[in-house]
């Protein structure tokens, strides 16, 4: 019998329905990898698992746990279930623990409930998980409070908290999203190793196929509440009989296509020139008499770019990357050194002073949500940039530039009307390309702009970007932090660590052969879903 | 933590030189000569000269100021103009009406509202959050004055359980004291534990939705467990800000309670002193009730730092 | 972090369903509309002349010419409590007034500038609440005289730094913003960019926090009164009653009871609508019921 | 018998130095009871012997010899002599005084020590009210020992000797040894303060206070009227509640306008209005309670009609509108209502501004900023001030500064009486103020309590003769 079986299992909440017939089963030692777009139901599937749904949710069908019918037992089984028998982790783990317990506190409180030890044996329990962890006592003492960790560290208590009594399912919900590539594949790594160690079932939710790929030994995919195809992961990935599941696969192998590489003008004077920038933050005080060490974000950053080229910028998590394209678009000042910008210096102007260079430098952020003001309607964000120009175009001329700017990300000139919220995701982004496009700016610096996107979305907006650089020749610096969106659309990459450029070059040549450190654990890491299938089909033979 | 502390501290420090500051120049604009109203109407121009003289009024403004701020640095708060005694020894007579009634206030609006707000919020959305939140919608909205009246009304007037007002002095006994603190303590506390207790519930909402409460509950802990391990020493955090607020809010509320209830306390005394322009004495109270609430907002951040961990390291 | 503290709302064209839908703001709206339409109407009639006084009709009790009774002038209660709901509304409303005109530009002003700016701010507000807010207004009266005005300027004085932080808070969380930065991007000043995506995005959370500061107005009014130190007589004011009506408690206890309820339903009234409105305007709580 | 008494005060002293402070209340404590003077004033109002045994007056009036009682002691066991008598006096009229109403002794040229039981008081110049003056609680004789110290811990000649001062609540007498008059029926005093008819009236009823010599009783007096366990008593005080005119500025230095207010004016209705609606209404200002007193509520009596038609005539047809200042007594606040609002039926819009007494003395007192006021004169036999230059009223008739004039160097009662009249009805007919009403004094105590003074000539609560009868 199978540890964990799903069975027709449909949830709604209030009126909507959530989850259809969905099907799964998990056997002892098992991963099993639950894909799908965001709000395909993924997460609801799991928590109906630990019976931890919102308040107004509705569950039927069957589900099993090692023979327990889990939908209709009560809190107390339950209780004596979850943290048990069933492990769960979380996806955010920066929220995920209580910020006033100790660590050792909140590891040992559940071996102590559900063991009845006494505080000094859970404790003992508790430091041996955290040790398998990867949290050895020296340290990471027990009295460590989770604000002293970082957050690949706190995901590692999350997953000792969950592991600590060896569950016999461990349901991981997206655990690695919130966290930087390197990372990312180290709590894998240790994922994997619990589950070969404990022969635990694992549940690993994620919506990066590569990720599913490397890990898990069947994989189930859903789309919008449903059970689109279910299989051994590597077969069903490669052979891609259902359309839906090829439809992932291929979004999340998508490269734009390029036909002038390297649009960039060689011979013509530099576009961007970047000399020796520092930035500092002022750091904690410690102590009220010593004077606070700043901590340096950008540390003598230095590189140019020419018209039309397209730039990665590429690091771990906090590298500076974000801070760097801030200074670069004059909206943060470099504590020493100096941006050049189409020959003229943007460093210490005044806002007056740099609307020429603005004109012609736009960005386009991460989050699709965020960088509109919700109050505005299209035709007044997309037409912000105009603010720019040195006469002000009339209200007509106005749209009329919001309508073709928009006509070029693919989207209707009509839409100008609409509020933000009234757009897909993919959509949204479309529109902060066009507000960034309006001005018809010879630089775009991009921070992270697919990051937010589900694959499918990812692939169009990036063809978009790789369209634009040709036809328009606008130039990019594109931050990423990942390879696979960095190999898509850039020429250049330069990857950044600890606020230092350590490494710059041709795309592939760096990515394929990295030479620094911190290059090389990129790659390392940067799951590749390409790869991850071959070698599954490998191992799986 | 030291620094934090000593950060706290020095910012607490300049927050009382500048309140003196403007406190001194409040009262130096304050129409009203103190020695005509001392020696009333028939009082002669040579001995109003002579009282100004005595009481210090006519030397010049700044060092009538530093001599005033030096000697609070050295606990001496000067004479009082109309009842010539040392202005310390009276705030120490009234403090121990204020202050009694004041913590008093506090403790009965913490101990009742803390437990409400839990309850309200452990049975959210239930008969009994409705009936107790309603009640506290109806207590936020009663000024306690209007409320004062109407326990003097039950328990005094009709009932006779209590005395109207008045304080006996604690020489009295403790029970009588106690007794005649008790209606004021309660007029004073119960809309303050009306918003205590949102505060709380809404706190405890709040906290209880946060991502570390399901990993708790994914350990298998029951609600109630979670409840009262996790997410109560969180909810406190807003809590105590709100109790940090109400104690100076409980202290400016003893001025009108007071007056309801003919307290002899600080709130009386300050009234009183300004009516009577005993500069002094109103320039003491206020440094003094300004450096209580100084004091407890100190307290308060480091409870804060007590329940929350990530300030310590601030 | 940032966008958790202030969750910007969506403009939607159900607001005004969804605000009505709210049950608490639903009954907020309909006392405070009550309340509202008595004062207007104490413009143009009143039961009676409350100017003037009849001794001889002193503390009737409750009758059909005087509903409520009269008070020791003979004045008829319920017209004196009509003419008060429009004095209590009036100082409360100028006081929210001076305390959003000032508050809010600074709280902007800090939040922009930083720094030593934002630090005198922090500074300020430190200093007024450590003042017993009674106690300042104690003060302000002594100097200036009792009076309405002078209620209101103290009330609205302390009212600066609430509505400042409240302000403060809301612009530095959205300071950090993506679409701020893209102002930024776009060339815009501090000043427009305030003007034009931060004021509107703090707007609701200050509406909010004005209702609660209207309703605590309405208090602070009638304690300022109660003490003599608020609306000044002939001109009635609900605290100023409940302090006439204290001395006669044991002969016309009666004279307590209505201008107390005024207060508490007015107050009622104005906080239920505070929470619907901020049930409505804030998504984060609507999420969560 | 019990030996015990709560005495409730509405006010607090500030301090409890007679000779350093004019208020009342602090009067209200030690008068009598722990300080007495060279003579003191009796229930009556009368003047009589208190440390003075008797007196001596010259013939021209202007030396007073007063032979002093022997084996007299201050309550710290100093033996009381004329040197305490010289050295009270003088004090009282240094330069450096602070005595508040240092005019009582503006008419002392110097005093003599003749022995140690006999002072020689010399005056400038002959004064009718000198033995009155100096039964004033302002004229207590203190010891040099221990006068700087009066003010907290007051030491002196009375019967009873100061315990302590809870200070906000009460402050406790005792019965000192070996008093040189009358032994005291009581052993142990208590002022008990309570400001108000809400506090005061249980107070009373629950029996935790035993009398109020003067009761805010508000209108819970009926009530206690009605209980046989009290004795109500509705007395007079020195009070006079006047509507204190600005007669230096226009329209009030009109007589015909000072007139029309006059017959405005409606005493009955004011009274009734006023607290617990009891008063008596005065025509001029004088109390009636003083053997001098004439009735002259007549001279203008309430007539709205009459007032219209002196308005018209001042060329006021349409009214006109002024300030009234209100200082912070009931009488004035409550009463400043009621005033305005029957001078608005004849036209005259009042505008109400409520002032502290410290605003009180500044503008309207001192600088005469102002034009009209409710304020209650309560020094006794003051009707002088109206010859005061400079007093803020600024009224001034040579005729009526005669009177006083003629007053102040005439000491034969009968003929002061005829001047006193006289002065009332010089004012009375310029209609110098409103005249309102004498301020009640309701006291109120225990039945079984005998001794209690009616009346107040003076602001004391003189105790001596207090005793229980059960
Ligand atoms: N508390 C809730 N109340 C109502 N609807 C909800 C709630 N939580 C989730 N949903 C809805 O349920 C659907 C499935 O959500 P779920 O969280 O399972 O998606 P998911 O696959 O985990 O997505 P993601 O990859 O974004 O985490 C979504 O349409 C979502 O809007
Ligand atoms: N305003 C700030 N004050 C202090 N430190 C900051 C500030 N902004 C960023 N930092 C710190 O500077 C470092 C670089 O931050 P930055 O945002 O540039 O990183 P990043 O490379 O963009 O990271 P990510 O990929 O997570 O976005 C981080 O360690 C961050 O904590
Ligand atoms: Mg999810
Ligand atoms: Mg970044």
């Amino acid at each position: 019998m199978a540890l964990l079986e799903i069975e027709n299992l449909r949830l709604s909440i209030g009126d909507t329905p959530i989850l259809r017939d969905v099907d799964l089963v998990i056997g002892a030692g098992e991963t099993m990898g639950l894909v799908g777009e965001s709000g395909s139901g993924k997460s609801m599937t799991a928590l109906t698992v630990m019976q931890l749904l919102p308040n107004a949710a509705r569950a039927e069908g069957r589900v099993t746990f090692d023979g327990i019918d889990i939908l209709s037992a009560p809190e107390a089984a339950m209780n004596r279930l979850r943290g048990d028998d069933i492990g769960m982790v979380f996806q955010e783990p920066m929220t995920a623990l209580n910020p006033v317990k100790t660590i050792g506190e909140q590891v040992a409180e559940g071996i102590r409930w559900h063991t009845g030890a006494n505080r000094a044996d859970a404790e003992a329990s508790a430091r041996q998980i955290l040790d398998r962890v990867g949290l050895p006592e020296r340290q990471f003492p027990l009295s460590r409070y989770p604000h002293q960790l970082s957050g690949g560290q706190r995901q590692r208590v999350v997953i000792a908290i969950a592991c600590a009594l060896k569950p016999k399912l461990l349901i991981a919900d997206e655990p690695t999203t919130a966290l930087d590539v390197v990372l990312q594949a180290q709590i894998l790594d240790l994922l994997r190793d619990l589950v070969a160690e404990n022969r635990m079932g694992l549940l690993l939710i994620s919506h990066d196929l590569a990720v599913v790929t490397d890990m898990a030994d069947r994989v189930t995919i859903m789309r919008h509440g449903e059970v689109m195809e279910e299989g051994e992961t590597a077969p069903t990935l490669s052979a891609q009989v259902h359309p839906y599941t090829r439809q992932l696969a291929e979004a999340s192998m998508h490269v734009p296509a390029r036909p002038h590489r390297d649009a960039a003008r060689t011979d013509a004077a530099n576009l961007l020139e970047v000399r020796d920038v520092v930035r500092d933050y002022p750091g904690r005080r410690v102590s009220l008499l010593k004077a606070p060490e700043p901590f340096r974000a950008v540390d003598g950053v230095s590189f140019s770019m020419k018209p039309g080229q397209s730039v990665a910028l590429v690091g771990r998590s906090g590298c500076g990357k974000s801070t760097l394209a801030r200074m670069i678009l004059a909206l943060d000042r470099p504590t020493a050194g100096e941006i050049g910008f189409l020959g003229e210096t943007l460093t210490a102007r005044s806002e007056e002073e740099l609307k020429p260079a603005r004109r012609n430098m736009q960005v386009v952020f991460q989050d699709p949500y965020g960088s509109f003001n919700p109050r505005h309607k299209v035709v007044r964000l997309v037409a912000e940039p105009l603010h720019l120009l040195d006469k002000a175009p009339s209200s007509a001329e106005r749209r009329e530039m919001v309508a073709q700017a928009l006509t070029e990300v693919g989207l209707r000139a009509d839409d100008m009307d609409k509020y933000p919220h009234e757009f897909s995701g993919g959509q949204r982004q479309r529109i902060s390309i066009a507000r960034a496009l309006i001005t018809r700016p010879k630089l775009i610096v991009a921070d992270e702009p697919v990051s937010a996107l589900d694959v499918s979305i990812r692939a169009q907006v990036l063809d978009l970007f790789a369209d634009l650089n040709q036809r328009l020749g606008v130039a990019y610096l594109f931050i990423t932090h990942d390879l696979t969106v960095a190999r898509a659309i850039t020429d250049e990459v330069m990857v950044m660590h600890d606020g230092r450029i350590v490494e710059e070059g041709r795309t592939d040549a760096v990515l394929d052969n990295p030479r620094s450190e911190a290059a090389k654990a990129l790659v390392a890491a940067a799951p590749d879903l390409r790869r991850a299938i071959r070698r599954r089909l490998v191992e799986q033979g | 933590m030291t620094a934090f502390l000593l950060k706290r501290l020095a910012i607490g420090f300049a927050t009382l030189l500048l309140a003196s500051i403007v406190v001194f120049s409040v009262l130096e604009i304050l129409p009203g000569d103190p020695a005509q109203l001392m020696l009333g109407m028939n009082a002669t121009e040579d001995a109003l000269q002579a009282l100004r003289e005595q009481m210090g009024l006519n030397k010049p403004l700044l060092t009538r100021y530093l001599d005033w701020v030096g000697g609070l640095l050295v606990g001496d708060f000067g004479r009082s103009f109309t009842y010539s005694s040392p202005v310390i020894e009276l705030v120490g007579e009234r403090a121990v009406v204020s202050l009694p009634l004041a913590v008093m206030a506090l403790v009965l609006s913490t101990v009742i509202a803390i437990p409400v707000g839990l309850f309200a919020a452990s049975r959210r959305g239930r008969a009994a959050d409705t009936v107790a939140m309603g009640t506290a919608q109806f207590g936020v909205a009663v000024p306690n004055f209007w409320f004062a009246l109407i326990l003097i009304y039950i328990f005094a007037v009709w009932l006779r359980l209590v005395p109207a007002g008045g304080f006996p002095g604690w020489q009295a006994g403790l029970w009588p004291g106690i007794k005649s603190l008790l209606l004021p303590a309660i007029a004073l506390a119960l809309p303050q534990a009306a918003i205590l207790s949102r505060v709380t519930r809404s706190a405890l909402l709040e906290v209880l939705g946060e991502d570390y409460i399901r990993t708790a509950r994914a350990k298998g802990m029951p609600r109630r467990y979670v409840l009262w391990r996790h997410a109560l020493r969180n909810a406190m955090i807003p809590v105590l800000t709100i109790l940090g607020l109400q104690f100076a809010f409980l202290l400016a509320g003893t001025i009108i309670i007071e007056n309801v209830f003919y307290l002899p306390g600080l709130g009386r005394l300050v009234f009183q002193a300004i009516t009577q322009r005993d500069l002094i004495v109103v320039e003491g109270v206020v440094m003094l009730l300004v450096a209580s609430v100084v004091i407890v907002n100190i307290l308060v951040d480091i409870c804060y730092a007590m329940v929350d961990p990530r300030l310590r390291t601030r | 972090m940032a966008s958790e503290s202030l969750d910007l709302p969506q403009p939607e064209k159900g607001l005004l369903a969804a605000a009505f839908a709210n049950r608490s703001f639903l009954a907020g709206f309909v006392i405070t509309a009550l309340i509202a339409a008595m004062a207007l109407l104490s413009f143009f009639w009143t039961p009676f002349d409350v100017t003037r006084l009849e001794p001889a009709n002193r503390m009737q009790g409750l009758s059909w010419t005087h509903l409520f009774g009269t008070d020791h002038f003979g004045r008829d209660i319920l017209s004196m409590i009509m003419i008060g709901s429009r004095n209590s509304i009036a100082v409360a409303i100028v006081a929210v007034c001076i305390g959003m005109g000032i508050g809010v530009p600074l709280g902007c002003w800090a939040a922009a500038r930083g720094g030593l700016v934002d630090e005198a701010l922090m500074r300020f507000n430190d200093l007024v609440f450590a003042f017993p807010a009674l106690l300042s207004a104690v003060l302000i009266t002594a100097i200036f005289g009792p009076g309405a005005v002078n209620a209101i300027i103290a009330i609205g004085l302390f009212y600066i730094p609430v509505f400042a932080r409240v302000a403060r808070a809301g612009a530095l969380s959205l300071w950090p913003r993506e679409f701020i930065l893209a102002a930024r991007a776009a060339g815009k000043g501090k000043a427009l960019i305030t003007i034009e995506h931060i004021l509107p995005n703090i707007a609701s959370i200050l509406l909010v926090q004005g209702t609660i500061q209207f309703a605590l107005g309405v208090l602070a009014e009638a304690g300022l009164s109660y003490v003599g130190l608020g609306t000044q007589p002939p001109m009635p004011s609900w605290g100023r009653m409940l302090f006439d009506a204290q001395t006669r408690m044991m002969v016309a206890p009666h004279l307590a009871l209505f201008p107390g309820f005024a207060i508490v339903i007015t107050v009622l009234g104005l906080n239920l609508l505070g929470d619907g409105l901020r049930d409505v305007l804030d998504p984060r709580l609507r999420r969560e019921r | 018998a019990r030996t015990d008494i709560v005495v409730g005060v509405v006010l607090e002293p500030p301090h409890l130095d007679p000779t350093a402070g004019a208020a009342a209340a602090i009067d209200e404590v030690v008068y009598a009871n722990v300080f007495e003077g060279l003579t003191r004033i009796g229930s009556g109002g009368e003047v009589r012997p208190a440390l003075a045994e008797s007196w001596e007056i010259s013939d021209d009036g202007k030396t007073y010899t007063f032979k002093l009682r022997s084996g007299v002691k201050f309550h710290d066991g100093t033996d009381f002599t004329a040197d305490d008598v010289k050295f009270s006096l003088d004090r009282a009229m240094a330069e450096e005084s602070t005595n508040a109403q240092k005019g009582l002794f503006a008419a002392i040229d110097s005093v003599e020590v003749v022995d140690p039981t006999t002072v020689k008081v010399m005056l400038k110049n002959p004064q009718g009210s000198f033995l009155y003056n100096m039964g004033w609680g302002d004229a207590v004789i203190v010891a040099p020992e221990s006068a700087e110290g009066n003010k907290e811990k007051p030491v002196g000649t009375g019967p009873f000797k100061f315990d302590e001062w809870a200070k906000g609540s009460a402050i406790r007498l005792s019965k000192a040894d070996g008093y040189w008059g009358d032994a005291v029926a009581l052993d142990k005093v208590e002022f008990r303060i309570i400001p108000d008819a809400a506090a005061a009236v249980p107070a009373l009823l629950t029996g935790d206070v035993h009398a109020f010599p003067n009761m805010p009783a508000g209108d819970a007096l009926p009530q206690i009227q009605a209980d046989p366990r009290f004795e109500v008593v509705i007395g007079s005080t020195e009070g006079e509640t006047i509507l204190s005119t600005n007669n230096g500025k226009e329209p009030f230095n009109n007589l015909k306008v000072r007139q029309a207010i006059a017959h405005a004016l409606d005493r009955e209705a004011i009274i009734a209005g006023n607290g617990s609606g009891y008063g008596t209404p005065i025509g001029s200002h004088f109390s009636p309670g003083n053997e001098a007193y004439v009735d002259l509520t007549g001279t203008y009596p309430h007539d709205v009609e009459k007032a219209k038609a002196l308005l018209k005539e001042a060329g006021f047809e349409n009214g006109f509108s002024a300030t009234l200042k209100l200082p912070p007594p009931s009488y004035a606040r409550d009463g400043g209502q009621i005033v305005a609002s029957q001078l608005r039926e004849v036209g005259i819009e009042l505008e109400l501004i409520p002032v502290e007494w410290a605003q009180w003395l500044d503008q309207v007192f001192k600088a005469k900023d102002y034009d009209l006021t409710i304020v209650s004169h309560t020094e006794p036999n003051d009707i002088g001030i109206y010859a005061r230059d400079d007093y803020y009223f600024a009224y001034d008739n040579p005729d009526f500064d005669a009177v006083i004039a003629e007053l102040d160097v005439t000491s034969d009662q009968a003929k002061r009486n005829e001047l006193y009249k006289k002065a009332q009805e010089i004012i009375a007919k310029d209609a110098v103020n409103g005249f309102m009403f004498q301020l009640p004094k309701i006291g109120v105590w225990d039945a079984k309590l005998e001794g209690m003074w009616e009346n107040s000539p003076v602001q004391a609560t003189d105790l001596t003769g207090v005793k229980w009868t059960d």
